[in-house]
Protein backbone atom coordinates (compact mmCIF):
# COMPACT_ATOMS: atom_id res chain seq x y z
CA UNK A 1 0.00 0.00 0.00
CA UNK A 2 0.86 3.45 -0.58
CA UNK A 3 2.91 5.66 2.02
CA UNK A 4 0.31 8.73 1.78
CA UNK A 5 -2.94 6.88 1.10
CA UNK A 6 -2.20 5.18 4.78
CA UNK A 7 -1.66 8.64 6.00
CA UNK A 8 -4.88 9.97 4.50
CA UNK A 9 -6.82 6.87 5.12
CA UNK A 10 -6.41 6.97 9.39
CA UNK A 11 -9.65 8.86 11.24
CA UNK A 12 -10.91 8.99 7.73
CA UNK A 13 -14.69 7.65 8.26
CA UNK A 14 -17.08 7.56 11.42
CA UNK A 15 -18.02 5.10 13.54
CA UNK A 16 -21.70 4.83 13.93
CA UNK A 17 -24.02 2.35 16.56
CA UNK A 18 -27.54 2.17 16.80
CA UNK A 19 -29.56 0.40 18.82
CA UNK A 20 -33.04 0.34 17.95
CA UNK A 21 -35.83 -1.81 17.45
CA UNK A 22 -36.72 -0.92 13.75
CA UNK A 23 -35.41 -3.53 11.03
CA UNK A 24 -32.28 -1.62 8.81
CA UNK A 25 -31.45 -2.10 5.39
CA UNK A 26 -27.96 -3.61 4.51
CA UNK A 27 -27.79 -1.96 1.02
CA UNK A 28 -28.55 1.26 2.04
CA UNK A 29 -26.21 0.98 4.65
CA UNK A 30 -23.06 0.15 2.18
CA UNK A 31 -24.29 2.49 -0.42
CA UNK A 32 -24.33 5.88 2.03
CA UNK A 33 -20.74 4.53 3.16
CA UNK A 34 -19.41 3.99 -0.50
CA UNK A 35 -21.11 7.59 -1.48
CA UNK A 36 -18.75 9.22 1.43
CA UNK A 37 -15.12 8.12 0.58
CA UNK A 38 -13.51 7.31 -2.96
CA UNK A 39 -10.52 5.99 -0.99
CA UNK A 40 -12.83 2.63 0.69
CA UNK A 41 -12.03 -0.43 -1.75
CA UNK A 42 -13.63 -2.86 0.54
CA UNK A 43 -16.90 -3.45 2.72
CA UNK A 44 -17.14 -7.17 4.84
CA UNK A 45 -20.40 -6.89 6.91
CA UNK A 46 -22.11 -9.62 8.76
CA UNK A 47 -26.00 -10.00 9.41
CA UNK A 48 -27.13 -12.10 11.80
CA UNK A 49 -30.10 -13.58 11.58
CA UNK A 50 -32.84 -15.11 14.10
CA UNK A 51 -33.45 -18.81 13.39
CA UNK A 52 -36.20 -21.55 13.94
CA UNK A 53 -34.63 -23.85 15.21
CA UNK A 54 -31.72 -23.41 18.08
CA UNK A 55 -29.94 -26.51 19.84
CA UNK A 56 -32.66 -28.67 18.53
CA UNK A 57 -35.31 -26.81 19.60
CA UNK A 58 -37.87 -24.89 17.18
CA UNK A 59 -38.18 -21.18 17.86
CA UNK A 60 -41.18 -19.47 17.00
CA UNK A 61 -40.34 -16.21 18.37
CA UNK A 62 -37.61 -14.24 20.27
CA UNK A 63 -36.98 -11.29 22.39
CA UNK A 64 -33.95 -9.03 22.87
CA UNK A 65 -33.12 -7.22 25.95
CA UNK A 66 -30.30 -4.78 26.26
CA UNK A 67 -28.65 -2.51 28.94
CA UNK A 68 -29.55 0.49 27.80
CA UNK A 69 -26.40 3.30 28.13
CA UNK A 70 -23.89 0.28 28.93
CA UNK A 71 -25.18 -1.20 25.55
CA UNK A 72 -23.37 2.32 23.97
CA UNK A 73 -20.59 2.26 25.70
CA UNK A 74 -19.51 -1.19 25.22
CA UNK A 75 -19.98 -1.11 21.56
CA UNK A 76 -18.22 1.74 21.43
CA UNK A 77 -15.18 0.24 22.93
CA UNK A 78 -15.86 -2.68 21.01
CA UNK A 79 -15.11 -0.23 17.61
CA UNK A 80 -12.68 1.77 19.58
CA UNK A 81 -10.38 -1.39 19.69
CA UNK A 82 -10.72 -2.49 16.31
CA UNK A 83 -9.37 0.68 15.35
CA UNK A 84 -6.87 0.28 17.52
CA UNK A 85 -6.02 -2.94 15.27
CA UNK A 86 -6.87 -2.47 11.82
CA UNK A 87 -6.76 0.26 9.24
CA UNK A 88 -10.64 0.58 8.99
CA UNK A 89 -12.34 3.70 7.62
CA UNK A 90 -15.93 2.94 8.67
CA UNK A 91 -17.40 0.78 11.50
CA UNK A 92 -21.61 0.56 11.43
CA UNK A 93 -22.97 -1.78 14.28
CA UNK A 94 -26.89 -1.61 14.35
CA UNK A 95 -28.26 -4.27 17.15
CA UNK A 96 -31.84 -4.73 16.91
CA UNK A 97 -33.60 -5.14 20.48
CA UNK A 98 -37.40 -6.24 20.85
CA UNK A 99 -39.09 -9.19 19.61
CA UNK A 100 -38.09 -10.63 16.22
CA UNK A 101 -39.02 -14.18 14.08
CA UNK A 102 -37.32 -16.40 12.34
CA UNK A 103 -35.77 -14.87 9.09
CA UNK A 104 -35.82 -11.35 10.72
CA UNK A 105 -32.55 -9.38 11.04
CA UNK A 106 -30.95 -8.96 14.37
CA UNK A 107 -27.47 -7.25 14.20
CA UNK A 108 -25.76 -5.51 11.46
CA UNK A 109 -21.68 -5.26 11.29
CA UNK A 110 -20.13 -3.37 8.70
CA UNK A 111 -16.64 -2.49 8.30
CA UNK A 112 -15.01 -0.97 5.26
CA UNK A 113 -10.99 -0.38 4.49
CA UNK A 114 -8.87 -0.03 1.67
CA UNK A 115 -8.54 -3.04 1.24
CA UNK A 116 -9.89 -6.46 2.11
CA UNK A 117 -7.89 -8.11 4.75
CA UNK A 118 -8.22 -5.70 7.16
CA UNK A 119 -11.81 -5.07 6.34
CA UNK A 120 -12.52 -9.16 6.76
CA UNK A 121 -10.28 -8.92 10.08
CA UNK A 122 -12.39 -5.92 11.93
CA UNK A 123 -15.89 -7.21 10.90
CA UNK A 124 -15.50 -10.63 12.35
CA UNK A 125 -13.33 -9.23 15.59
CA UNK A 126 -16.13 -6.82 15.95
CA UNK A 127 -18.80 -9.44 16.14
CA UNK A 128 -16.68 -11.95 18.03
CA UNK A 129 -15.96 -9.32 20.35
CA UNK A 130 -19.78 -8.16 20.25
CA UNK A 131 -20.72 -11.82 21.10
CA UNK A 132 -19.06 -12.05 24.38
CA UNK A 133 -19.00 -7.88 25.45
CA UNK A 134 -21.87 -6.46 24.58
CA UNK A 135 -24.87 -6.71 26.94
CA UNK A 136 -27.66 -8.40 24.89
CA UNK A 137 -29.69 -11.63 25.81
CA UNK A 138 -32.30 -13.18 23.99
CA UNK A 139 -34.96 -15.10 25.19
CA UNK A 140 -36.78 -17.94 22.86
CA UNK A 141 -40.57 -18.80 22.64
CA UNK A 142 -40.50 -22.50 21.62
CA UNK A 143 -43.36 -24.89 22.07
CA UNK A 144 -41.99 -26.19 25.62
CA UNK A 145 -42.00 -22.51 26.54
CA UNK A 146 -40.03 -19.64 27.09
CA UNK A 147 -36.39 -19.79 27.78
CA UNK A 148 -33.50 -17.59 28.39
CA UNK A 149 -30.45 -18.75 25.50
CA UNK A 150 -27.30 -19.67 27.21
CA UNK A 151 -24.05 -18.41 25.99
CA UNK A 152 -22.41 -20.09 24.02
CA UNK A 153 -18.55 -21.63 24.83
CA UNK A 154 -17.51 -21.30 20.87
CA UNK A 155 -18.30 -17.53 21.85
CA UNK A 156 -15.73 -17.24 24.00
CA UNK A 157 -13.56 -19.31 22.31
CA UNK A 158 -13.74 -16.93 18.92
CA UNK A 159 -13.28 -14.31 21.10
CA UNK A 160 -10.38 -15.28 22.80
CA UNK A 161 -8.77 -16.06 19.42
CA UNK A 162 -8.02 -12.60 19.02
CA UNK A 163 -6.54 -11.57 22.28
CA UNK B 1 -26.60 4.69 48.18
CA UNK B 2 -25.57 1.89 45.13
CA UNK B 3 -28.11 1.92 41.92
CA UNK B 4 -28.69 -2.17 41.26
CA UNK B 5 -29.59 -3.26 38.03
CA UNK B 6 -30.87 -6.33 37.26
CA UNK B 7 -30.81 -7.90 33.28
CA UNK B 8 -32.58 -11.21 32.07
CA UNK B 9 -32.61 -14.01 34.03
CA UNK B 10 -31.36 -12.71 36.90
CA UNK B 11 -34.09 -9.91 36.58
CA UNK B 12 -36.75 -12.54 36.76
CA UNK B 13 -35.47 -14.48 39.35
CA UNK B 14 -34.78 -11.95 41.25
CA UNK B 15 -38.30 -10.02 40.66
CA UNK B 16 -36.74 -6.92 39.95
CA UNK B 17 -35.07 -5.16 37.37
CA UNK B 18 -33.41 -2.06 39.73
CA UNK B 19 -33.13 -1.01 43.23
CA UNK B 20 -31.74 1.60 45.62
CA UNK B 21 -29.23 -0.21 48.07
CA UNK B 22 -27.61 1.97 50.92
CA UNK B 23 -23.89 0.71 50.57
CA UNK B 24 -23.89 -2.39 53.16
CA UNK B 25 -20.99 -1.47 56.15
CA UNK B 26 -17.75 -3.21 55.03
CA UNK B 27 -18.76 -3.31 51.31
CA UNK B 28 -15.94 -1.97 49.12
CA UNK B 29 -16.32 -4.25 46.19
CA UNK B 30 -18.34 -6.45 43.71
CA UNK B 31 -17.40 -10.08 45.68
CA UNK B 32 -18.37 -8.17 48.78
CA UNK B 33 -21.53 -6.94 47.22
CA UNK B 34 -22.43 -10.03 46.19
CA UNK B 35 -22.06 -11.80 49.49
CA UNK B 36 -24.47 -9.29 50.62
CA UNK B 37 -26.69 -10.21 48.14
CA UNK B 38 -26.42 -14.00 48.41
CA UNK B 39 -27.56 -13.43 52.44
CA UNK B 40 -31.30 -12.11 51.57
CA UNK B 41 -32.27 -15.65 50.93
CA UNK B 42 -32.78 -18.33 48.93
CA UNK B 43 -33.49 -16.94 45.38
CA UNK B 44 -30.57 -14.96 46.04
CA UNK B 45 -28.35 -17.59 47.44
CA UNK B 46 -29.11 -19.65 44.28
CA UNK B 47 -29.15 -16.96 41.43
CA UNK B 48 -25.62 -15.70 42.21
CA UNK B 49 -23.70 -18.78 43.52
CA UNK B 50 -20.24 -19.24 42.97
CA UNK B 51 -21.38 -22.22 40.81
CA UNK B 52 -23.41 -20.24 38.56
CA UNK B 53 -22.68 -17.79 35.39
CA UNK B 54 -23.64 -14.73 35.65
CA UNK B 55 -21.57 -11.32 35.66
CA UNK B 56 -21.14 -7.49 36.87
CA UNK B 57 -20.47 -4.29 35.72
CA UNK B 58 -19.76 -1.30 37.44
CA UNK B 59 -20.90 1.71 36.28
CA UNK B 60 -21.17 0.29 33.17
CA UNK B 61 -18.38 -1.17 32.37
CA UNK B 62 -17.39 -4.95 32.66
CA UNK B 63 -16.05 -5.72 36.72
CA UNK B 64 -14.19 -8.26 38.45
CA UNK B 65 -15.00 -9.80 41.81
CA UNK B 66 -12.03 -7.45 43.08
CA UNK B 67 -13.42 -4.01 40.77
CA UNK B 68 -14.36 -1.97 43.84
CA UNK B 69 -17.72 -0.32 44.48
CA UNK B 70 -18.29 3.04 46.09
CA UNK B 71 -21.35 5.15 47.06
CA UNK B 72 -22.77 6.21 43.93
CA UNK B 73 -21.95 3.55 41.61
CA UNK B 74 -24.24 1.85 39.36
CA UNK B 75 -23.79 -1.74 39.72
CA UNK B 76 -25.02 -4.37 37.41
CA UNK B 77 -26.02 -8.21 37.35
CA UNK B 78 -26.86 -9.96 34.58
CA UNK B 79 -26.08 -13.35 32.74
CA UNK B 80 -23.36 -14.21 30.30
CA UNK B 81 -24.12 -12.04 27.25
CA UNK B 82 -26.32 -13.74 23.84
CA UNK B 83 -26.69 -11.17 21.67
CA UNK B 84 -25.85 -10.89 18.14
CA UNK C 1 -23.78 -27.71 17.15
CA UNK C 2 -26.48 -29.81 16.93
CA UNK C 3 -26.13 -33.70 14.84
CA UNK C 4 -30.03 -33.15 13.31
CA UNK C 5 -29.63 -29.91 12.50
CA UNK C 6 -26.23 -30.25 10.82
CA UNK C 7 -27.42 -32.81 8.65
CA UNK C 8 -30.45 -30.84 7.56
CA UNK C 9 -28.72 -28.06 7.03
CA UNK C 10 -26.37 -29.91 3.83
CA UNK C 11 -26.77 -29.48 0.70
CA UNK C 12 -30.28 -27.31 1.80
CA UNK C 13 -29.02 -23.63 -0.20
CA UNK C 14 -28.29 -22.93 -4.00
CA UNK C 15 -25.32 -21.13 -5.35
CA UNK C 16 -26.09 -18.21 -7.25
CA UNK C 17 -23.49 -16.47 -9.79
CA UNK C 18 -24.11 -13.50 -12.04
CA UNK C 19 -21.47 -12.06 -13.95
CA UNK C 20 -23.53 -8.36 -15.53
CA UNK C 21 -22.88 -4.98 -16.41
CA UNK C 22 -25.68 -3.81 -13.93
CA UNK C 23 -24.91 -2.80 -10.16
CA UNK C 24 -26.40 -5.00 -7.05
CA UNK C 25 -28.66 -4.52 -4.08
CA UNK C 26 -26.85 -6.05 -1.13
CA UNK C 27 -29.65 -5.58 0.99
CA UNK C 28 -32.26 -7.21 -1.47
CA UNK C 29 -29.62 -10.07 -2.31
CA UNK C 30 -29.76 -11.04 1.79
CA UNK C 31 -33.44 -10.72 1.85
CA UNK C 32 -34.24 -13.12 -0.78
CA UNK C 33 -31.68 -15.65 1.07
CA UNK C 34 -32.68 -15.13 4.79
CA UNK C 35 -36.72 -15.17 3.01
CA UNK C 36 -35.93 -18.56 1.44
CA UNK C 37 -34.58 -20.50 4.51
CA UNK C 38 -35.34 -20.06 7.96
CA UNK C 39 -31.91 -21.98 9.37
CA UNK C 40 -30.14 -19.12 8.36
CA UNK C 41 -28.57 -17.59 10.87
CA UNK C 42 -25.67 -15.73 9.89
CA UNK C 43 -25.21 -13.89 6.63
CA UNK C 44 -21.35 -12.95 5.77
CA UNK C 45 -20.77 -10.73 2.60
CA UNK C 46 -17.88 -8.49 0.77
CA UNK C 47 -18.34 -6.12 -1.72
CA UNK C 48 -15.55 -4.59 -3.59
CA UNK C 49 -15.54 -1.38 -4.62
CA UNK C 50 -14.11 1.07 -7.21
CA UNK C 51 -10.93 2.96 -5.41
CA UNK C 52 -10.38 6.78 -6.79
CA UNK C 53 -6.47 6.10 -6.13
CA UNK C 54 -4.37 2.96 -6.37
CA UNK C 55 -1.16 2.57 -6.45
CA UNK C 56 -0.60 5.95 -5.80
CA UNK C 57 -2.34 6.92 -9.05
CA UNK C 58 -5.87 8.95 -9.61
CA UNK C 59 -8.30 6.63 -10.55
CA UNK C 60 -10.51 8.37 -13.06
CA UNK C 61 -12.35 5.47 -14.51
CA UNK C 62 -12.14 1.62 -14.80
CA UNK C 63 -13.46 -0.93 -17.07
CA UNK C 64 -13.35 -4.99 -16.16
CA UNK C 65 -13.04 -7.38 -19.15
CA UNK C 66 -13.56 -10.68 -18.43
CA UNK C 67 -13.48 -14.29 -20.36
CA UNK C 68 -16.98 -15.57 -21.07
CA UNK C 69 -17.54 -18.59 -20.30
CA UNK C 70 -14.24 -19.66 -17.53
CA UNK C 71 -15.06 -17.06 -16.10
CA UNK C 72 -18.34 -19.05 -15.13
CA UNK C 73 -16.78 -22.26 -14.55
CA UNK C 74 -13.91 -20.62 -12.53
CA UNK C 75 -16.41 -19.06 -10.11
CA UNK C 76 -18.69 -22.31 -10.02
CA UNK C 77 -15.69 -24.02 -9.22
CA UNK C 78 -14.55 -21.73 -6.34
CA UNK C 79 -18.30 -22.27 -4.92
CA UNK C 80 -18.27 -25.88 -4.98
CA UNK C 81 -14.95 -26.13 -3.42
CA UNK C 82 -16.11 -23.06 -0.41
CA UNK C 83 -18.63 -25.80 -0.09
CA UNK C 84 -16.64 -28.94 0.56
CA UNK C 85 -14.56 -27.21 3.31
CA UNK C 86 -17.19 -25.26 5.14
CA UNK C 87 -21.14 -26.11 5.97
CA UNK C 88 -22.58 -22.98 4.32
CA UNK C 89 -25.96 -22.88 3.07
CA UNK C 90 -26.01 -20.67 0.38
CA UNK C 91 -23.49 -18.92 -1.87
CA UNK C 92 -23.97 -15.67 -3.98
CA UNK C 93 -21.22 -14.64 -6.10
CA UNK C 94 -22.51 -11.45 -8.77
CA UNK C 95 -19.28 -9.72 -10.52
CA UNK C 96 -19.36 -6.60 -12.59
CA UNK C 97 -17.86 -6.50 -16.05
CA UNK C 98 -17.41 -3.03 -18.18
CA UNK C 99 -16.70 0.87 -17.37
CA UNK C 100 -17.20 1.68 -13.14
CA UNK C 101 -16.24 5.13 -11.61
CA UNK C 102 -14.84 5.68 -8.23
CA UNK C 103 -17.39 4.54 -5.34
CA UNK C 104 -18.98 1.94 -7.79
CA UNK C 105 -19.46 -1.50 -6.67
CA UNK C 106 -17.50 -4.41 -8.40
CA UNK C 107 -18.20 -7.93 -6.92
CA UNK C 108 -20.47 -9.04 -3.80
CA UNK C 109 -19.70 -12.37 -2.45
CA UNK C 110 -22.01 -13.37 0.54
CA UNK C 111 -22.06 -17.07 2.13
CA UNK C 112 -24.78 -17.65 4.34
CA UNK C 113 -24.44 -20.31 7.50
CA UNK C 114 -26.08 -21.20 10.40
CA UNK C 115 -23.21 -20.19 12.35
CA UNK C 116 -20.93 -17.19 11.80
CA UNK C 117 -17.80 -18.72 12.20
CA UNK C 118 -18.19 -20.75 8.40
CA UNK C 119 -19.99 -18.11 6.89
CA UNK C 120 -16.90 -15.66 7.66
CA UNK C 121 -14.72 -18.45 6.81
CA UNK C 122 -16.71 -19.13 3.49
CA UNK C 123 -16.95 -15.14 2.65
CA UNK C 124 -13.38 -14.51 2.87
CA UNK C 125 -12.20 -17.44 1.23
CA UNK C 126 -14.63 -16.84 -1.65
CA UNK C 127 -12.59 -13.65 -2.48
CA UNK C 128 -9.15 -14.83 -1.86
CA UNK C 129 -9.47 -17.54 -4.53
CA UNK C 130 -11.59 -15.50 -6.62
CA UNK C 131 -8.94 -12.59 -6.46
CA UNK C 132 -6.73 -15.34 -7.93
CA UNK C 133 -8.63 -18.02 -9.97
CA UNK C 134 -11.23 -15.87 -11.72
CA UNK C 135 -10.20 -14.47 -15.24
CA UNK C 136 -11.17 -11.00 -14.84
CA UNK C 137 -8.92 -7.91 -15.38
CA UNK C 138 -9.07 -4.49 -14.58
CA UNK C 139 -7.38 -1.32 -16.85
CA UNK C 140 -7.37 2.09 -15.26
CA UNK C 141 -7.61 5.35 -16.58
CA UNK C 142 -5.38 7.64 -15.05
CA UNK C 143 -4.51 11.52 -15.28
CA UNK C 144 -1.24 9.67 -16.89
CA UNK C 145 -2.91 7.50 -19.59
CA UNK C 146 -4.49 4.10 -19.37
CA UNK C 147 -3.05 1.12 -17.63
CA UNK C 148 -4.20 -2.28 -16.79
CA UNK C 149 -3.27 -3.30 -13.42
CA UNK C 150 -0.59 -5.53 -12.27
CA UNK C 151 -1.92 -8.50 -9.86
CA UNK C 152 -0.26 -8.15 -6.15
CA UNK C 153 1.82 -10.64 -4.07
CA UNK C 154 -0.24 -9.78 -1.15
CA UNK C 155 -3.30 -11.53 -3.83
CA UNK C 156 -1.17 -15.03 -4.05
CA UNK C 157 -0.17 -14.80 -0.32
CA UNK C 158 -4.21 -14.40 0.87
CA UNK C 159 -5.22 -17.10 -1.72
CA UNK C 160 -2.40 -19.92 -0.16
CA UNK C 161 -3.16 -19.54 3.18
CA UNK C 162 -6.06 -21.40 2.20
CA UNK C 163 -3.90 -24.58 0.95
CA UNK D 1 -7.55 -26.72 -35.26
CA UNK D 2 -6.60 -24.59 -31.87
CA UNK D 3 -9.04 -22.07 -31.19
CA UNK D 4 -6.64 -19.61 -29.33
CA UNK D 5 -7.98 -16.48 -27.48
CA UNK D 6 -5.82 -13.22 -26.26
CA UNK D 7 -7.46 -11.23 -22.80
CA UNK D 8 -6.50 -7.69 -21.62
CA UNK D 9 -2.72 -6.93 -21.69
CA UNK D 10 -1.77 -9.72 -24.38
CA UNK D 11 -4.52 -8.61 -26.35
CA UNK D 12 -3.79 -5.68 -27.22
CA UNK D 13 -0.17 -5.72 -27.39
CA UNK D 14 -0.55 -9.26 -29.94
CA UNK D 15 -3.17 -7.26 -31.87
CA UNK D 16 -5.93 -9.69 -31.65
CA UNK D 17 -8.04 -11.32 -29.55
CA UNK D 18 -8.90 -14.67 -30.98
CA UNK D 19 -7.48 -17.10 -34.10
CA UNK D 20 -7.71 -20.32 -35.28
CA UNK D 21 -4.19 -22.27 -35.71
CA UNK D 22 -3.38 -25.42 -37.31
CA UNK D 23 -2.00 -27.39 -34.58
CA UNK D 24 1.54 -27.34 -35.28
CA UNK D 25 3.59 -30.61 -35.86
CA UNK D 26 5.42 -31.83 -32.88
CA UNK D 27 3.32 -28.97 -30.41
CA UNK D 28 1.85 -31.33 -27.77
CA UNK D 29 1.68 -29.10 -24.98
CA UNK D 30 1.37 -25.55 -23.34
CA UNK D 31 5.28 -25.36 -23.36
CA UNK D 32 5.06 -26.57 -26.97
CA UNK D 33 2.54 -24.71 -27.88
CA UNK D 34 4.02 -21.00 -26.75
CA UNK D 35 7.54 -21.88 -27.80
CA UNK D 36 5.85 -21.69 -31.43
CA UNK D 37 4.16 -18.51 -30.67
CA UNK D 38 7.13 -16.81 -29.35
CA UNK D 39 9.40 -17.64 -32.68
CA UNK D 40 6.81 -15.33 -35.02
CA UNK D 41 8.40 -12.66 -33.42
CA UNK D 42 9.36 -9.46 -31.40
CA UNK D 43 5.79 -8.84 -30.03
CA UNK D 44 5.13 -12.64 -29.13
CA UNK D 45 9.02 -12.69 -27.96
CA UNK D 46 8.57 -10.24 -25.76
CA UNK D 47 5.07 -10.90 -24.15
CA UNK D 48 5.84 -14.47 -23.63
CA UNK D 49 8.97 -14.23 -22.63
CA UNK D 50 10.00 -16.51 -19.40
CA UNK D 51 10.44 -13.61 -17.40
CA UNK D 52 7.12 -12.15 -18.36
CA UNK D 53 3.79 -13.15 -16.20
CA UNK D 54 1.25 -14.42 -18.07
CA UNK D 55 -1.19 -17.55 -17.66
CA UNK D 56 -2.37 -20.44 -20.09
CA UNK D 57 -6.20 -21.81 -19.86
CA UNK D 58 -6.79 -24.97 -22.11
CA UNK D 59 -10.43 -25.40 -22.66
CA UNK D 60 -11.60 -22.65 -19.38
CA UNK D 61 -8.93 -24.46 -17.14
CA UNK D 62 -6.47 -22.73 -15.33
CA UNK D 63 -3.04 -24.68 -17.26
CA UNK D 64 0.51 -25.37 -16.76
CA UNK D 65 3.42 -25.60 -19.25
CA UNK D 66 3.04 -29.62 -19.09
CA UNK D 67 -0.89 -29.60 -19.73
CA UNK D 68 -1.23 -31.00 -23.42
CA UNK D 69 -3.17 -29.69 -26.30
CA UNK D 70 -4.80 -31.42 -28.52
CA UNK D 71 -6.95 -30.43 -31.64
CA UNK D 72 -9.98 -28.91 -30.81
CA UNK D 73 -8.93 -27.62 -27.79
CA UNK D 74 -9.70 -24.00 -26.76
CA UNK D 75 -6.08 -22.44 -25.57
CA UNK D 76 -6.64 -18.86 -23.89
CA UNK D 77 -3.50 -16.89 -22.61
CA UNK D 78 -3.87 -13.27 -20.84
CA UNK D 79 -1.91 -12.14 -17.64
CA UNK D 80 -2.50 -13.03 -13.96
CA UNK D 81 -6.48 -11.94 -12.71
CA UNK D 82 -7.42 -8.91 -11.07
CA UNK D 83 -10.80 -8.92 -10.93
CA UNK D 84 -12.68 -8.50 -7.36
Amino acid sequence: MNDIARGELRNDGATVIRVQAEDFDVGVEIARLRAGNPRIGAVASFVGVCRDLNDGAAVAEMTLEHYPGMTEKALDGIAREARGRWDVIDIVIVHRVGPMRPTDQIVLVIATSAHRGEAFAACEFLMDYLKTRAPFWKKERTPAGDRWVDARATDDAAAERWS
Amino acid sequence: MLNVLYFARLRESLGRDTEKIELPPGVADVAGLTAWLRARGEAWERELAPGRSWRVAVNQDMARPESPVRDGDEVAFFPPVTGG
